[in-house]
């Protein structure tokens, strides 16, 4: 039997409810219906469905996120424009050893990753264990292994796996 | 140019935004000609991706919600939209570049073989 | 009125499209899709009939001026897409039909089976064409021409292989690039006349300031190049001859009445801008130059040409040289003698292409024959190798008995070969007599008498160029030494054939009422202010202020 | 804004004439591909200019059509997007077919003067 | 305290406009391919913003469904892109 | 009635022979002497109406609008030539039934010789002068497939050929002279235009006409300079040969000629053309036929002479000698037909007609000798026999053609030494084939023929005879009944006798007997062994000047073609652009067009820097394009890009979101294309840097930067003017009322101009069928088969990957971003929803929300790879095609069942529970199907473009193998079940 997280279903929901910014009784169960049309016709393409546990821990990552992506905005703009002390900057790939393996965690992962200027995904080991990174300002390699693996790993494993 | 009047409470912060928005963005694109290689070019943009879209779609749902005196948040599906979507774009552009440097740079190096036989 | 009548106008349209889609439910089973095919077919004729019949004075209850006018949707004619049925458009769908069952009746044999969607294709052909037709806004062709065009790629390349791919790509880009031009045309007459309906830009043109003349004659001018890149005038149509060989029989049967739609649409847009006193490129003198250097072109390419279906593309050419050129030696006179021509061109060249698809195949029968005869006829005695001083050879003084198949082929060459050069007794001759008369009658008055005669000149020159270079042909198809193998001819090749032939015999024999119809659409073509008038006052408006009032 | 906007179309429809006679089957269909660019551009241009009129009524507005942008032209390019982008994609089979059948991606099938 | 608006209003938007000539400009030069593709991208959020100011210019939500439509797929022509070069092919079997 | 079976009965039967079967010799005979005794019967009886002056008619009309009528018409004239026509097939028949051999296929000829009966009569009875030069066409046709009758031998194909060639050619020119002469005289009616010979005669059109018509009947009557064909024509079998190329239709011309001679006779030109062309053809027809070996040659060249004498009578303006012109075309008729019997019977009884060969046939075949004999001899000219009395006639018309000494003298030497040349090769015919002794080496015994054959040639002989020593008897009356049917009142006396005194004609005449026999000797003493060429005359031959003009102009049209047409694209795009940009540039030049008086809008630099990168994209891709086509098109997209933020800024919402969408896909499609398009290696191509590559960049810069500002003009032109807002004010005003959408574009789309969206969607579907037709034949190019470069050297994913439909996210670096993009999927899909059912009030509708999914499917293929997908699921999209289609030709039909228009939007409202109010319209549901059909058509594209890598996949580094692909998932489930 076709189980989709129900999660999902109200996010759908919502996201009709927002697009149309209503929240009449007919855009509710239209959306809710088309919602549950979609997702079961999008099913099949779909097997894989995530597991969450503890929403707050997201919410809480989420925000934390936030803080680090205005930061990095700060710090990046500063090697743009050519405002860093050292006048020279020095980037490069650098390699974190994960031990998140659920596939959604390490998709939202790699969001926050990306999201955070001055850090770019580069490339997971098929076993799912080593991250290749590449960061625009490598100064030291274990503050950046810290952050991702104290400050987003450990939150992550605690909702996906 | 703005034939509607906004409260003070919208005007000033999304103004500020606003600027910010720019700012931010137009500097990562200016990281695109200034930085030296392709993978520290790749940083520019995702300024503009992340916390200059950010400030933009912040302005624009205050702007909207101000506009239709209700609250108005369909900006934040773009939001969501973009979170999804930037680091496929990024994973997939950045491997392609490690492939082609890699492969550049060996054909380099067969070609210095060549010429030292 | 009868709601059956009412809304026959649109089925030439609706019928090939619910047939074509149809169709594509049920790609199993090959029976069912000719079925439909055949169906869609025999009731778009049928329609077709009828309107013609509408449009006559024999009925005048239905349609008083003749012209019937159907709107799309509930909106009226300058605002809304009107269906427009004069005699000229009824006549076309009739012709469009007509050809159609035939080249459909005859792809039935083995030709739908090359490739797949062949009949879903050829029904939203159909569809493009009927539409082009009908159709009285000047977007709305555009439209339809795309639809004509687009099925038109895919039956082109239907079947594929090098040749035809190499000619449809040029074919394709070239009427991309016509396309772009109708485009820029339509763009500019609505930009300064403000309208995309037919009639309704005659009297707007003629209101238009003097400031905006100018701009709104390049629009027509360009709109103007378009449509005769489409009709292949010369040196707009190199891709033609290409395209049209590298066709399948049926296909290229079916094409014959493409580059009438440049044709319709030129006589169409040029009879309504005349009334206006704007021509553009419509009606002018230049149309006629075209037209003669399109018949020159087509005149050499038929000499020059080493096989049949090449010598048929460039009948095609000079049918539609022949066509413009009248339309620009003068409209008025030439008109119903056009039209005539016209039909018969079509039918003509329908029949000839899909003959050409069976005589093709005698030829691979008969061991090449063409090809490996010692030495082509043409070269007897002029270099004084095939001359023989003894004229007692021994050669055998017995005939050869000419197998039925083989019979048939020649007779529909020679027919063919008839119609194509306007010799009598057939309806080929009718058209030439009747256009070359008009053409002569016009003379004294007109005062560029010179026009008139370069045209019967260039007629006369067709004849004979068709002549020579069919001889020829017919003479390497079907006398050169060959084998005694027999073709098998398949009724369902060569009914169509006949079929269309017949259409021709009928034209000669029934000459008058047909005339006296093309005579009746040529006035209303000359005095547009009928069909203007029947589309910017149809009903319809009532219709929207009875809808405004609920 | 109309002497940019026609500058703007001029230099589409230039780059796109260049390709267009190109003998590159690519070049052909790029040059296609700017030429429909500036005839869409060049149709909409036909309704006139107009900044911040979408003509997207509510219902209590007053249906005066000076308010709103041109609606026509915008609908016929509409149109005439979907048709170019349907006919580019055939031609660009085409090309492949062609490009397969004849060994040569020269829009002429065979390899002519440069 | 309109103008102030409008002027940040206008400056975004000159700003987005700036953005996307850089962009440009890397496009042009290259020199490697994949720069062409980041080049791609970053148009086409700058795009995207740009979309967003005119909205607000002129209040109107309309464009917010580009802006939506250019975030969600925006981004197929760049993975498109990469994937052809990374691959050789869009669609692999 | 029955001048209608005269015509008809002929024809007729020509049908029926030809399906009588090959071999019914006897059958055909019957079939084809019964008809021409009728019609001989027919003829006979209606001489009393005739002979009393009266014209016998009938009509049937036809196409009165271009006043033609089907109109028969017969006086005396037109009787006398029935009665021959009818009574020759007649005759000719009987022959031929003997003729042809057992074997031949006769239904072919018996049906053709029909047709050409009932041409020639019709011809002959024409009272409409169209309806003339209709037969007339049809003689030509049917004697060129009597010619070719044996159409296995090259002659005969060649002698068709030339004959139709230059016959046709003159009917053309008579064609165009008749037109012309109706429309001077006001109508076509035969009647009309006779009486109107002085109108036609003072018209300024009369030379063209005269030179018209003449070459029509000059061409028919193979007069000098068209003389060539008839001799190349005796390759028909000899009845033929006896019927068409002595007795009827050669006589075509000369009876037109003689028709319209109170038209058009009277004037200088007509003197001096006739007269030279008769007069040329008479001398060196006579002079030729001595020195032939054929004996059809002979005769054939003999007909030329014979007929130019005819055709100089006609020309000298007299009407006595337009009496002897008609009495010497019956008089030839009947001693040229007997002898081609002759000849017919030695060439049947010998197998040969050379007269060279031939030698004493008079011991074995006595009968055919006297026939001959007498025969030859009329045609000689000797007294007591039908010929010498019109040339005796002709002698003295020469006296008084016309003024001044060297006509006076002149004429009567020249018909002297033609009479002698007559005289010679007459003699020279009969001598060389039945004098002497019996020829030993025939390829058959001669023997006497069966009297079948005898008879026909024996009727003419007494026929020439009898008119020969009774002139008055026998043939007189008619003669004075169809001159006065030509000449009415003005008939001249002229009196039939043997006898008139010893006159210069008789001197002449003996003087002519007499140089005969001298030339005749001394060419049998000199020249024994002829070659067949007559001296002098070889260098001159007709034939092959004709035939090398006719491959000179096949040669120069095929050169003429290449000149003025090129099967290049580029030549043919250069010529429509060119043409384009000139026409308009002229009417613009000459039109004045210039700007407008609108006020402009203030320049907004960031719109500006815009286009600076737009202009500099499409610059950019114009120069990448040919060898980095990537780049090309990624600038192509940045272009997209701009002109979609240049739609928004000028308040055209759905556009940026539709040219968005599109520019999306078309990126995605062109890439999945790029695939099978291996690599342009730039390189330093010689050919790009000679000096007529460059020069032919620099005129194709030229050419674009010119149609560049011609396009910029327009569109300033057109912007600098005031809007016309009448057609959006009816739009803006109905919009929200009457068709219930606040979106005024989308309003149009589905409801105002929904036809137009009905076609386009059309060729969406119709372009998606023909891409899904042409790549299940796809053939890709050789380098491009095997696996990706890019894919042989990456490792991650080696070439011997196998893609698992089971697995459930793929391994490696696509990992991620399936998870992602797989989630992206609903979402995409409530998007489209969205903008399908918001369409009608805000931007949006079915085109975009179609595309969105189908975007959103296409992604799934990316990541997932085509297997994977299709083995999960199946998208059917031709189904969706046709649903799409369906759907929206009911959503136009649903308009009918409510009395309205197709494509008429209902409307339904709806108050549910709950609910509230439902607005349902059929515009939705035409909406819908446009965005099936979108989804259907995108996929089917980009999936069968993308289902191409599948033959990479399953044969791995085979090259060009495989040929054909399946498109549906059944290639999945096959792999699937394979592993
Ligand atoms: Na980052
Ligand atoms: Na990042």
């Amino acid at each position: 039997m076709r189980r989709v997280p129900p999660i999902f279903a109200l996010v759908m929901l919502a996201m009709w409810l927002l697009l149309n910014s209503s929240i009449s009784l007919a855009h509710i169960i239209l959306g809710a219906v088309i919602s549950s049309l979609l997702l079961l016709a999008a099913y099949p393409l779909r097997p894989l469905q995530p597991r969450m546990r503890r929403g707050p821990v997201l919410l809480r990552l989420a925000f934390k996120v936030l803080i680090d992506v205005i930061r990095s905005n700060i710090g990046v703009a500063r090697v743009i424009l050519g405002l860093t002390e050292r006048g020279k900057i020095h980037s490069g790939f650098m390699q974190i050893p994960l031990d998140l393996r659920d596939p959604h965690g390490l998709s939202v992962l790699a969001m926050i990753i990306t999201c955070t200027p001055g850090t770019v995904w580069v490339e997971l080991s098929p076993d799912r264990s080593m991250l290749t990174i590449h960061v625009l300002d490598l100064v030291d390699e274990s503050e950046w292994i810290e952050r991702i693996k104290n400050r987003y790993e450990r939150a992550l494993i605690e909702v996906f796996q | 140019m703005i034939a509607t009047e906004f409260p003070l409470w919208a005007t000033l912060p999304a103004s500020l935004l606003l600027v910010i928005g720019g700012l931010l963005t137009v500097i990562g694109s200016l990281g695109l000609l200034r930085l030296p290689t392709f993978f520290a070019r790749m940083h520019g943009p995702s300024m503009g991706n992340t916390l200059g879209t950010g400030c933009v779609l912040i302005a624009s749902m205050i702007l909207s919600s101000a506009l239709l005196h209700r609250p108005v948040a369909h900006e934040f599906i773009i939001t969501v939209f973009i979170v999804i979507v930037s680091p496929v774009t990024a994973m997939l552009v950045m491997r392609a570049a490690r492939y082609r440097t890699r492969v550049k740079e060996e054909r380099r190096q067969q070609g210095l073989q060549r010429e030292q036989e | 009125m009868n709601p059956l009548l009412m809304h026959l106008p649109v089925m030439p349209v609706a019928i090939p499209l619910f047939a074509g889609a149809i169709m594509l439910f049920v790609q199993d089973s090959r029976r069912t899709r000719a079925f439909i095919a055949v169906g869609a077919v025999l009731a778009q004729l049928l329609v077709g009939a009828l309107l013609l019949y509408m449009t006559t004075d024999a009925v005048l209850d239905i349609w008083p001026k003749g012209i019937g006018v159907y709107s799309i949707g509930k909106w009226p004619a300058p605002f809304g897409i009107v269906l427009v049925v004069d005699r000229l458009a009824a006549l076309m769908l009739v012709l469009t039909a007509t050809v159609a069952s035939a080249a459909l009746l005859y792809s039935l044999a083995r030709w739908d089976r090359v490739g797949v969607h062949y009949h879903p294709l050829f029904q939203l052909l159909l569809m493009g064409l009927n539409g082009a037709f009908l159709t009285g806004d000047l977007f709305n062709l555009f439209v339809f021409v795309e639809v004509l065009l687009a099925a038109s790629y895919g039956l082109l390349l239907h079947g594929s292989g090098a040749p035809r791919v190499k000619a449809g790509l040029h074919y394709i880009v070239v009427n991309l690039v016509a396309s772009l031009l109708f485009l820029i045309g339509v763009a500019i007459i609505y930009g300064v006349a403000g309208t995309l309906n037919m009639a309704d830009l005659a009297p707007r043109a003629a209101q238009l300031a003097v400031s905006d003349r100018g701009l709104f004659d390049v629009g027509a001018t360009i709109l103007g190049i378009a449509f005769l890149v489409k009709a292949a005038v010369w040196p707009l149509n190199f891709w033609l001859p290409m395209t049209y060989s590298a066709a399948g029989a049926p296909v290229a049967a079916i094409f014959s009445l493409l580059t009438k739609v440049g044709v319709y649409a030129i006589i169409r847009v040029g009879s309504l801008l005349n009334e206006s006193g704007v021509h553009g490129p419509f009606g002018s003198d230049w149309l006629f130059y075209g037209g003669i250097a399109t018949i020159a072109f087509g005149i050499i390419g038929m000499l020059a040409a080493h096989h049949l279906p090449r010598v048929v593309a460039y009948s095609v050419i000079v049918s539609s040289g022949t066509l413009l050129a009248a339309a620009g030696l003068d409209l008025n006179a030439l008109g119903a003698a056009a039209l005539f021509y016209l039909c018969v061109s079509v039918l003509a060249s329908g029949a000839f292409f899909m003959l050409t698809g069976m005589t093709e195949r005698a030829r691979t029968h008969f061991a090449d024959s063409a090809d490996t005869a010692p030495l082509p006829a043409e070269t007897y005695g002029a270099f004084g190798s095939g001359d023989s001083d003894d004229p007692m050879d021994t050669e055998d003084e017995v005939g050869i008995a000419i197998p039925a198949a083989m019979a048939f082929l020649g007779l529909a060459f020679v027919c063919c070969a008839l119609l194509v050069a306007g010799l009598p007794p057939l309806s080929g001759f009718v058209s030439k007599f009747a256009l070359l008369s008009a053409a002569v009658g016009v003379a004294p008055t007109a005062q560029s008498a010179v026009h008139s005669w370069v045209f019967v000149v260039a007629m006369l020159g067709t004849g004979l160029a068709a002549i020579i270079s069919l001889t020829r042909m017919g003479m390497r198809l079907f006398w050169s030494v060959m084998g005694r193998t027999t073709p098998r001819l398949r009724v369902i090749e060569a009914a169509p054939v006949a079929f269309l032939i017949l259409g021709c015999v009928i034209m000669t024999v029934v000459a008058e009422p047909i005339m006296g119809f093309m005579v009746a659409a040529a006035e209303g073509l000359s005095a547009p202010q009928t069909y203007i008038d029947a589309v910017l006052s149809a009903d319809t408006n009532a219709a929207l202020a009875a809808e405004a009032a609920r | 804004m109309e002497i940019i906007f026609a500058l703007a179309i001029g230099v589409l429809s230039g780059s796109g004439v260049w390709l267009l006679l190109r003998p590159r089957t690519f070049q052909v269909i790029m040059g296609l591909s700017l030429l429909a660019y500036a005839i869409n551009l060049f149709i909409f241009a036909m309704g006139r200019l107009a900044i911040d009129r979408a003509p997207i009524l509510d219902p209590g507005d007053v249906p005066d059509p000076t308010l709103y942008a041109d609606p026509v032209p915008q609908a016929l390019v509409l149109t005439a997007i979907v048709i170019s982008f349907a006919t580019t994609a055939l031609l660009l089979v085409v090309i492949l077919a062609s490009r397969g059948l004849t060994g040569t991606d020269h829009v002429d099938g065979r390899e002519g003067e440069a | 305290m309109m103008p102030l608006l409008d002027g940040a209003i206008w400056f975004a938007q000159f700003c987005f406009a700036l953005a996307t000539a850089f962009a440009a400009i890397r496009l042009i030069r290259g020199p490697g391919a994949q720069d062409r593709v980041l080049a791609f991208d970053t148009m086409y959020i700058n795009g995207m913003l740009s979309l967003l100011m005119l909205g607000m210019r002129s209040s109107s939500t309309a464009y917010f469904d580009m802006a939506l439509l250019i975030a969600l797929f925006g981004f197929v022509g760049t993975i498109a892109l990469a994937k052809f070069l990374l691959r050789g092919e869009v669609i692999e079997p | 009635m029955s001048l209608v079976l005269i015509v008809l009965l002929p024809f007729l039967g020509s049908l029926v022979a030809a399906f009588l079967p090959s071999n019914a010799r006897n059958a055909e005979a019957w079939l084809a002497g019964i008809v021409a005794v009728t019609c001989t019967g027919l003829v006979l009886n209606l001489y009393p109406e005739v002979t009393s002056g009266e014209v016998v008619r009938h009509v049937i009309p036809w196409l009165p609008q271009f006043g033609l009528n089907f109109h028969l018409r017969m006086d005396g004239y037109a009787w006398l030539f029935a009665l021959l026509v009818s009574f020759m097939g007649a005759l000719v028949v009987l022959y031929a039934r003997y003729y042809m051999s057992a074997a031949d296929p006769v239904p072919r000829f018996f049906s053709f010789l029909l047709a050409f009966m009932g041409a020639m009569v019709g011809m002959v009875l024409s009272g409409n002068l169209i309806q003339l030069v209709v037969f007339w066409e049809l003689t030509s046709l049917t004697s060129f497939m009597l010619i070719a009758y044996w159409y296995h031998l090259s002659e005969a194909r060649h002698g068709a050929r030339t004959a139709l060639t230059v016959t046709a050619m003159g009917g053309l020119c008579l064609l165009g002279g008749v037109l012309m002469l109706g429309e001077v005289a006001g109508g076509y009616e035969l009647d009309r235009v006779l009486a109107a010979g002085d109108q036609i005669r003072a018209h300024p059109w009369y030379p063209a006409i005269l030179i018209l018509v003449l070459l029509g009947a000059l061409t028919k009557s193979a007069q000098f300079p068209f003389h060539f064909w008839l001799p190349h024509a005796m390759a028909a079998p000899t009845p033929v040969s006896a019927y068409l190329h002595s007795a009827t239709m050669v006589k075509a011309g000369v009876f037109l000629l003689a028709r319209l001679w109170p038209v058009l006779s009277g004037t200088d030109l007509w003197f001096w053309i006739l007269c030279l062309a008769g007069l040329s053809s008479l001398l060196l027809g006579g002079f030729a036929a001595i020195f032939q070996r054929d004996m059809k040659g002979v005769l054939a060249y003999s007909t030329i002479s014979h007929l130019g004498l005819i055709t100089l009578l006609l020309g000298m303006n007299t009407r006595l000698a337009l009496v002897a012109a008609v009495f010497h075309m019956m008089n030839h008729a009947t001693f040229k037909a007997s002898l081609f019997m002759a000849a017919g019977i030695v060439d049947h009884g010998t197998g040969t007609r050379d007269l060279q060969r031939l030698s004493g046939l008079s011991r074995a075949m006595p009968i055919t000798a006297t026939l001959a004999l007498v025969a030859a001899a009329a045609m000689a000219g000797v007294p007591l026999l039908n010929g010498f009395l019109s040339k005796e006639m002709f002698f003295a018309e020469t006296m008084f053609a016309g003024e001044g000494p060297a006509i006076r003298i002149g004429l009567p030497a020249m018909a002297t030494i033609a009479g002698m040349f007559s005289v010679a090769y007459s003699l020279r015919l009969i001598h060389q084939v039945f004098f002497g002794p019996l020829a030993e080496d025939l390829p058959r015994v001669p023997h006497e023929p069966t009297r079948g054959m005898l008879l026909p040639s024996a009727l003419l002989v007494l026929a020439c005879l009898l008119v020969g020593i009774f002139p008055g008897y026998t043939v007189g009356p008619f003669l004075r009944t169809a001159t006065q049917a030509i000449l009415g009142e003005q008939t001249p006396t002229y009196s039939l006798a043997v006898w008139h005194g010893l006159t210069l004609p008789l001197v002449m005449s003996f003087v002519a007997l007499l140089g005969g026999f001298i030339i005749y000797l001394l060419l049998y003493l000199h020249r024994r062994r002829s070659h067949g060429h007559a001296p002098l005359l070889n260098r001159f031959d007709g034939g092959r000047t004709f035939d090398v003009v006719i491959i000179r102009l096949i040669r120069a049209a095929g050169l003429a073609r290449r000149t003025i047409a090129s099967r290049r694209l580029q030549s043919q795009l250069l010529m429509i652009v060119g043409i384009a940009f000139v026409a308009a540039a002229l009417v613009a030049w000459s039109g004045d067009v210039h700007w407008g008086a609108a006020q402009l809008s203030p320049v907004d630099p960031i719109f500006a820097l815009l286009w600076v990168v737009g202009g500099a994209c499409a610059i950019g891709a114009a120069v990448q394009a040919k060898y980095h086509r990537l780049a090309a098109l990624i600038m192509v997209g940045g272009t997209g890009l701009i002109t979609c933020l240049t739609f928004a800024w000028f308040s055209a919402p759905d556009l940026a979101l539709t040219q968005i969408t599109v520019e999306v896909v078309t990126v995605v499609l062109i890439l999945l294309g790029l695939r099978w398009l291996p690599r342009r290696i730039e390189m330093n191509d010689a050919r790009r840097q000679t000096l007529r590559a460059k020069a032919r960049r620099v005129r194709d810069g030229i050419i674009a930067v010119a149609v560049g500002g011609g396009m910029a003009t327009l569109v300033f032109a057109v912007l600098s003017r005031p809007r016309m807002v009448d057609l959006s004010r009816f739009f803006v005003e109905h919009s929200l009322p009457q068709a219930g959408g606040g979106n005024v574009v989308n309003v149009i789309l589905v409801d105002f101009r929904a036809f137009d969206t009905f076609g386009e969607i059309t060729v969406v579907g119709i372009v998606a069928l023909t891409v899904y037709a042409l790549l299940r034949r796809f053939r890709p190019a050789i380098e491009s088969v095997g696996l990706p470069r890019a894919q042989r050297e990456d490792g991650a994913r080696g070439t011997q990957y196998v893609p698992d439909p089971t697995e459930l996210l793929p391994q490696g670096y696509m990992m991620v971003p399936a998870v992602l993009v797989r989630m992206l999927l609903p979402m995409a899909g409530l998007i489209s929803v969205f903008f399908l059912l918001r369409g009608h009030n805000l931007p949006g509708g079915g085109f975009i929300g179609g595309l969105v999914l189908a975007t959103a499917v296409i992604v799934q293929y990316m990541v997932g790879g085509a297997i994977w997908v299709e083995a999960r699921t199946r998208i059917q999209p031709l189904y969706w095609i046709a649903s799409g289609l369906l759907a929206a030709g009911t959503a136009g039909t649903i308009a009918w069942f409510a009395g309205r228009t197709f494509l008429t939007s209902l409307t339904l409202d709806l108050d549910l529970p709950l609910i509230g109010a439902i607005h349902l319209s059929s515009t939705l549901w035409f909406d819908i199907g446009v965005y099936m059909l979108v989804v259907g058509a995108t996929v089917l594209m980009l999936v069968a473009l993308a289902h191409q890598s599948l033959r990479s996949y399953r044969r791995p580094g085979a090259v060009a193998q495989s040929t054909d692909i399946r498109m549906d998932s059944r290639v999945a489930s096959e792999t699937q079940e394979a592993h």
